[in-house]
């Protein structure tokens, strides 16, 4: 692998921040001694196995548990028709008809997807449950299943869920800019009728799961559990099981992955707790494979029809006008925020100024999606990019000159797109450049006809992408003006503890992100010590009081809203321990004192020093005889970072949405085999631009990570459902994932454009955008040009797809049409 | 994961194996268990008794017998086929398929006779044992028979091995200046084959027996040349199933490729 | 999922009939029948071990009689329930008389929902055609051995009403397991 | 001799003997990490893909999810516990760690096992003999890039201490 730095970095600020230092969690996790949830026991435990429905769409007509309970060693079980009279459904975001939509923890009366939960039952051992479970008997009235979320909405389509008497989740519109006047503008207008962003999710290797204590005394759960989003997952559940939120203790260690597919877990959990409080006994459930991609969550599917594109005659793109189709499955868990948080990324990187989308979400009997890696953001940039391409083969454009031309350029930025999210900084040209040096772009040529003359096509195709992190939740209210979220938040709370060890705690939930290593890089620099100094206590605890609303790791914000926190933390314990050291060691003030080595000394004599372990045994132990105005000091600093975000105007759907925007611009090269569509990546660069990398090896990581994501997603990662509903991609045979043989020799490059609106540069990073399925999508139009220029409609290309292009490359071209030539 | 409750035995000898399968109702080899394991943790097939044949130390045995032919014990795993020196000798290129085969963790567990008593339509020997002309020694209460490759795959899972019988070796001729090769389209590198094909070729003529495109191996000869062989498979006029990896159509179009890249091979091999 | 054949049995349509249309007849051409019972003239149930070469699986099936028109049409509904599966068939066959001999249409749409239609996709298609196999093959030796011809009757003696056929042993099968057998 | 369906087995885990009864249905996998309570051994999926459960027995790579328990009888089984034991991390550990060939940390004692059953038998693996040794461990997290260079150190003897 090589990496290239460009000609002139900015310097990385002195200190850890900047350096590569090794990684916390390493130590246990390379000797097998990460804590994951389904390592954790409790006496007694029992273990959960839910009843999954085989049906798609069908009603519940009776459920018998009889047999199950008269098995030895079954504890129990629970059915819907008692989590209907324990619990309320969840809570819905959408306005009616969405919000009309009754989601429980099983099935209730009937069930809207093949694998969901209609019963569970605990047993003593994992096997007896599942064997017990096959006892139970349920009978159902088969329905017929929608599976598709343009034929959903159309009238007569078979209705998922009756209370609201519509399968449309949410529908809207979005009017920037001036659309028409666009259209008269412009010299061409390009048309496609249809381009589709297929299902398929990131699968985490853990499946999700938990271990569920109840104490009847305190009437407080413990959920031991791999959720990634706390913070709004005790908001789903308290008020389903009609408790408050400090009746649900929410604790992780170590988490095998999450790219979202982990946030929507609430119905499973109240399922569990509704277990664990009937049976007074800690349930433990483990999710199987077949089960997390049958019933978890998938990313979200989406369809793009009548787009629109006017074009001036140099290649400068005006905007654009699509009706967009997102498949929110049988529930909408997270949704319907897919429905705005697109919206972060209107113009891709372009400067597209007159935009018109006609958005409708609606409800399937297939698994309901949740965020995944790049969550509704790639739908759009990936649309963003199939335009430019599809625009640039039609008008006999370079799609690198047509990208330039119409990226938003570096000196224009801070940027506002036309709906008034401000891109922070970058220079995506730049990137670009350096992307397309990496895989030899001078030599594309004499490539090409090398590869011809082995009977391959090589093609070269871009992705340029954008990953905007720290979400203004206030965008919500675009949706639903009447929901009560805005804004953002996340904790750390920082301490100078007796023996005067550094303890911080985090309000986030890493699963991989090495919060543990980049906090104590922030927390050493500000306090003049090493990161080895620095216990930062692994995973998260609502025990800790050191979590908000939003607390979490998700939509690629840590980098701001967890530093920040930990940064206004430390900053605050760093100014106590001045306070307090001024006092003690007799300085005029805390302005006299400096913090270096671990210890406060006093700036015009360096050998007056406090040791912090003095500081920390004064304030916890050795207290008496204090100052008063020393009342305040108690080396126990918590602080919420709160970003600088308004309430976005609700009638121009007009606003900042996130606060800052990394960019990816990846280059692929492919050479397809003519004779069977069989394809291999050739060659493969991606640049970052994440503003200042506080640890450059982990930034890489994330970067390597989100284009393995994407290589898959576009050549074998497809949830696809036969008529039934039934889903044929249940296990990792059918469902490939990219192994090591499958990766390409990759390439990376940076650039750091620092951001300017957080106060270390940095800008959130890690989910990519989805590029490498922008650039494979692209790469192949372009090899296929020479048989009869297919066009690329799909963002899921297997071998067969390639190949049924190669054979009828006509019926790909059916749907364009360019005007005004 | 999770299995059902299943019968566990694990014979000291072959004749113990054959008498334990035959008087179980429901009873079924364990091998390497790299096939039936998984479909045990679905529970959608569920034997009652698993004859473990772990300890049969013969039925592991790779030899080349005098007559040059190549005998594999039905025990022998993919990674003994991949390093065998007998195998390079006789039959370098089910060397070559069996380092193909999933994983180095399934090739260390995983058996021949495994493979192709499970005879799942995207396994690799089946095609490589017909296109080789391979027979399979079956050992019963009533002695052994010997049944040809041609004749042993009936099913999807299914093969001329019945119940209370035993695959125990599995014989491929001596090559005798034939060329062997092997073709396939598979699921990212090395995996799950979308459509394999196995030749034999001799004299001028090809033996081709295709993978994947029906229940059982496919077999066909045709002279060993590209379109002759394009031609046989279009006149074979195969029914390949249609999955999310590939259409009818599209299995119908690759076995003539692979069939042809096979032939090609076994011709620099020979 | 639908498969369709035609077959001819050297045997008068009457006596095809006869054990097309009696349910102990047509439990005993169903492979791993482990108990039948009859519930009414049209209705019947039945517990089933099928075998396949790796394990069998295990399906309880009800059936119903929807149409009789003796002796040349009947059809069949029948709904199975296994671990992981579920099993839906619409089955239906004609008889005509062609000389001494009887020929047979015969189609049937069945539907497998489930872990196993998710996992089992690119095999399920073949063993249903397989299983459908046994029965016809099964059914020729019960019309055969009411003709009181042993010889076409399976090697094992033994109808497939006693014991169900076992997947492995060869009997079970023509040398073209697909037989007349295909799929659309 | 007749089937059973429990059995009592001696397995060797690390160094150390076993004696356990336990059900013929019961995965290795479980057997370790419930029975033995050895959870470094992960699992990721339920059709023997991923390799998170990946062990040595008797010197052979094998997906412990691949095997039943009653079939270890008998057996040795090394498992990612056994690589620092001591206290002193494996070269492979230490590698991995300073090339940051881990983040999530689910997949890596599978890969870690994988990777050390490779240079057991092959000291100067090429990066395409690393990449086959590890295309049966599935890694969602790191696109494998590092996990080839940090077992490629580790052949090389270029591990910091």
């Amino acid at each position: 692998m090589t990496t290239v730095a460009p000609d002139q970095v900015e310097a990385p600020q002195k200190g850890f921040a900047g350096t590569s230092i090794p990684r916390k969690e390493d130590k246990r996790l390379v000797q097998g001694e990460g804590v994951f949830f389904d390592d954790v026991k409790r006496h007694g435990m029992g273990y959960v196995h839910f009843v999954r429905s085989p049906y798609a769409h069908a009603g519940i007509v009776s459920i018998d548990v009889s047999a199950a309970e008269a098995v030895e060693g079954v504890y129990g079980t629970l059915i819907g028709e008692e989590v209907a009279a324990q619990t309320d459904p969840f809570f819905e975001m959408s306005t009616p008809p969405g919000n009309e939509i009754r989601d429980y923890a099983l099935a209730v009366g009937k069930v809207r997807f093949a694998g969901e939960p209609v019963a569970a039952v605990v047993a003593e051992t994992r096997e007896l449950a599942r064997d017990a479970a096959e006892l139970v008997e349920v009978e159902y009235e088969p329905l017929e299943p929608v599976l598709d979320a343009v034929a959903a909405v159309e009238p007569g389509a078979p209705i998922l869920h009756e209370e609201a008497g519509s399968n449309v989740v949410w529908s809207g519109t979005f009017e920037w800019g001036d659309f028409d006047e666009a259209l008269a503008e412009a010299d061409h207008v390009v048309k496609i009728d249809r381009l589709y962003f297929h299902r398929f999710s990131s699968t985490p290797l853990e499946c999700a799961g938990a271990l569920v204590e109840y104490d009847r005394g305190t009437a407080q759960w413990t959920l031991h559990c791999n959720h990634q989003m706390p913070g709004i997952g005790i908001v789903w559940m308290a008020p389903a099981l009609r408790v408050g939120t400090d009746k649900l203790r929410i604790v992780t260690q170590d988490i095998g992955g999450g790219f979202g597919n982990k946030i929507t877990l609430h119905p499973y959990f109240v399922a569990l707790c509704l277990l664990a409080r009937k049976l007074n006994r800690p349930v433990q459930w483990t999710e199987w494979r077949t089960d997390q991609h049958t019933a978890n969550t998938h990313g979200n599917e989406r369809t793009f029809l009548d787009v629109e594109v006017p074009v001036r005659s140099d290649g400068t793109m005006l905007g654009f006008k699509v009706k967009a189709f997102d498949d929110a499955g049988a529930f909408p868990r997270y949704e319907p925020l897919g429905c705005i948080i697109w919206a972060q990324v209107t113009p891709g990187c372009y400067r597209w100024r007159h935009v018109r989308v006609d958005f409708t979400q609606a409800c399937t009997n297939k698994s309901p999606t949740a965020p995944n890696r790049g969550y509704s953001r790639m739908q759009q940039l990936w649309f963003t990019e199939r335009v430019i391409d599809v625009v640039a083969h039609e008008l006999g454009l370079d799609p690198v000159e047509v990208r330039k031309r119409n990226y938003i350029k570096a000196e224009e930025m801070p940027y506002e797109t036309p709906n008034g999210c401000v891109y922070d900084s970058g220079d995506y040209a730049r990137c670009l450049d350096i992307a397309l040096d990496l895989v030899g772009y001078d030599s594309l040529e004499e490539r090409r006809k090398e590869a011809e003359s082995r009977g391959k096509l090589l093609g070269l195709g871009i992705g340029s992408t954008l990953d905007s992190g720290t979400n203004n939740f206030g965008q919500s209210q675009l949706l639903n003006p009447e929901l009560q979220f805005s804004g953002n938040n996340e904790v750390a709370t920082v301490r100078l503890d007796i023996f005067g060890e550094i303890v911080v705690t985090l309000g986030t939930t890493p699963q991989g992100q090495s919060h543990e290593t980049v906090t104590s890089q922030v927390v050493a620099d500000i306090l003049g010590v090493t990161p080895d100094d620095v216990h930062v206590r692994a995973g998260h605890d609502s025990y800790w009081n050191s979590h908000a609303g939003f607390s979490g790791t998700y939509a690629s914000q840590f980098a701001v809203t967890g530093l920040e926190a930990v940064k206004g933390a430390t900053l605050e314990l760093h100014s106590q321990i001045r306070r307090l050291a001024a006092v003690i060691l007799g300085a005029d003030g805390p302005d006299d004192i400096v913090l270096e080595e671990g210890m406060a000394k006093r700036r015009d004599m360096p050998e007056a020093a406090l040791p912090f372990m003095a500081c920390g045994a004064i304030i916890n132990v050795n207290n008496a005889g204090l100052p008063p105005d020393l009342d305040d000091v108690t080396l126990n600093c918590r602080y919420v970072y709160r970003p600088p975000f308004q309430v976005p105007d609700h009638e121009r759907k007009f606003g900042n949405l996130t606060l800052t925007y990394a960019t990816q611009i990846h280059a692929c090269v492919v050479e397809v085999d003519r004779e069977t569509g069989v394809y291999e990546i050739v060659d493969y660069a991606a640049v970052d631009d994440c503003g200042t990398r506080i640890h450059p090896q982990i930034v890489e990581g994330q970067v390597h990570g989100a284009t393995a994501h994407a290589l898959g997603a576009a050549t074998f990662e497809t949830f696809p459902y036969d008529e039934d509903g039934m889903l044929l991609t249940s296990n990792f045979y059918d469902y490939h994932v990219p192994h090591a043989l499958d990766m390409p020799p990759l390439k990376t490059g940076f650039i750091e454009s620092p951001s300017p609106f957080s106060s270390l540069g940095t800008k959130g990073m890690g989910e990519g955008g989805g590029a490498g399925i922008h650039a494979v999508c692209a790469a192949l139009q372009d090899a296929l040009r020479p048989l009869g220029n297919p066009i690329v409609t799909e963002s899921h290309n297997p071998y067969h797809r390639v190949w049924e292009l190669i054979q009828d490359p006509a019926a790909s071209r059916a749907g364009v049409e360019v005007s005004g030539t | 994961m999770l299995l059902s409750e299943v019968g566990y035995a694990r014979p000291a000898s072959v004749d113990e194996a054959v008498r334990l399968l035959a008087e179980n109702d429901g009873a079924r080899p364990l091998a390497g268990g790299q096939t039936i394991v998984n479909v045990m943790k679905a529970r959608a097939a569920s034997p009652d008794v698993l004859v473990d044949l772990a300890d049969l130390e013969d039925l592991r045995a790779i030899a080349k017998t005098g007559d040059g032919a190549l005998e594999l014990g039905a025990m022998a795993t993919y990674s003994q086929v991949v390093t065998s020196p007998d195998v390079k000798d006789v039959r370098p290129m089910l060397a070559e398929v069996a380092a193909q085969i999933a994983d180095v963790q399934v090739r260390n567990r995983g058996t021949v006779g495994g493979n192709i008593c499970s005879n799942d339509p995207t396994n690799h020997l089946p095609p490589v044992m017909v296109a080789a002309g391979a027979t399979m020694t079956i050992a019963g209460r009533d002695g052994e028979r010997e049944v040809s490759a041609e004749e042993f795959f009936l099913g999807v899972y299914m093969t001329a091995v019945g119940p209370g019988e035993l695959l125990t070796k599995v014989t491929l001729p001596a090559r005798d200046g034939a060329g062997d090769g092997f073709a396939a389209i598979t699921i990212g590198a090395d995996g799950t084959c979308i459509v394999n094909a196995a030749a034999t070729v001799s004299g001028g003529e090809a033996r081709v027996a295709l993978g994947c495109v029906s229940a059982t191996p496919v077999l066909l000869t045709a002279a060993a040349e590209d379109e002759a062989v394009r031609e046989a498979v279009g006149a074979a006029a195969i029914e390949p199933p249609s999955d999310v990896h590939g259409s009818a159509d599209y299995r119908r179009h690759l076995a003539a490729v692979v069939a042809a890249r096979a032939v090609a091979d076994a011709k620099e091999g020979s | 999922m639908r498969v369709e054949g035609t077959r001819r049995y050297e045997a008068p349509r009457e006596r095809v009939w006869e054990v097309l249309n009696d349910p102990a007849e047509m439990a005993g051409l169903m492979p791993g029948v482990e108990s039948f019972e009859i519930v009414d003239d049209t209705h019947w149930k039945a517990k089933v071990k099928v075998p396949l070469g790796l394990g069998s699986m295990k399906m309880s099936i009800d059936f119903e009689e929807t149409e009789s028109r003796p002796p040349e049409h009947a059809s069949l509904h029948a709904k199975g329930k296994g671990v992981g599966a579920i099993m839906s068939m619409e089955t239906q066959f004609d008889l005509s008389e062609d000389g001494g001999a009887t020929d047979m249409r015969w189609q049937a749409d069945v539907r497998i929902l489930g872990q196993v239609a998710s996992m089992g996709q690119r095999v399920v298609q073949p063993i249903v055609n397989q299983q459908v196999e046994q029965v016809l093959n099964a059914l020729d030796a019960r019309v055969a051995a009411k003709r009181g011809d042993a010889s076409a009757a399976p090697e094992t003696g033994a109808s497939a009403a006693e014991e169900g056929i076992h997947p492995g042993s060869p009997e079970a099968y023509s040398d073209d397991p697909k037989g007349p057998t295909h799929s659309a | 001799m007749e089937p059973v369906t429990s059995k009592t087995i001696t397995v060797t885990v690390n160094g150390a003997s076993y004696e356990r009864e336990v059900d013929a249905r019961r995965l290795l996998v479980h057997f370790i990490r419930d029975e033995l309570d050895l959870t470094g051994t992960h699992i990721g999926c339920d059709t023997g893909n991923c390799g998170a459960c990946t062990v040595i027995v008797d010197g052979l790579a094998v997906k412990s999810c691949m095997l039943l328990a009653v079939q270890a009888d008998g057996a040795s089984v090394e498992t990612v516990e056994s690589l620092a034991a001591g206290g002193e991390l494996h070269p492979l550990q230490r590698s991995f760690s300073a090339h940051h060939a881990l983040q999530c940390g689910y997949c890596t004692p599978g890969m870690l096992m994988s990777a050390k059953h490779l240079l057991d038998n092959n000291s100067e693996p090429t990066e395409n003999e690393i990449r086959r040794a590890i295309q049966g461990n599935i890694c969602r997290c790191t696109g494998y890039v590092n996990i080839v260079e940090a077992i490629d150190a580790a052949a090389r003897g270029e591990v910091p201490a």
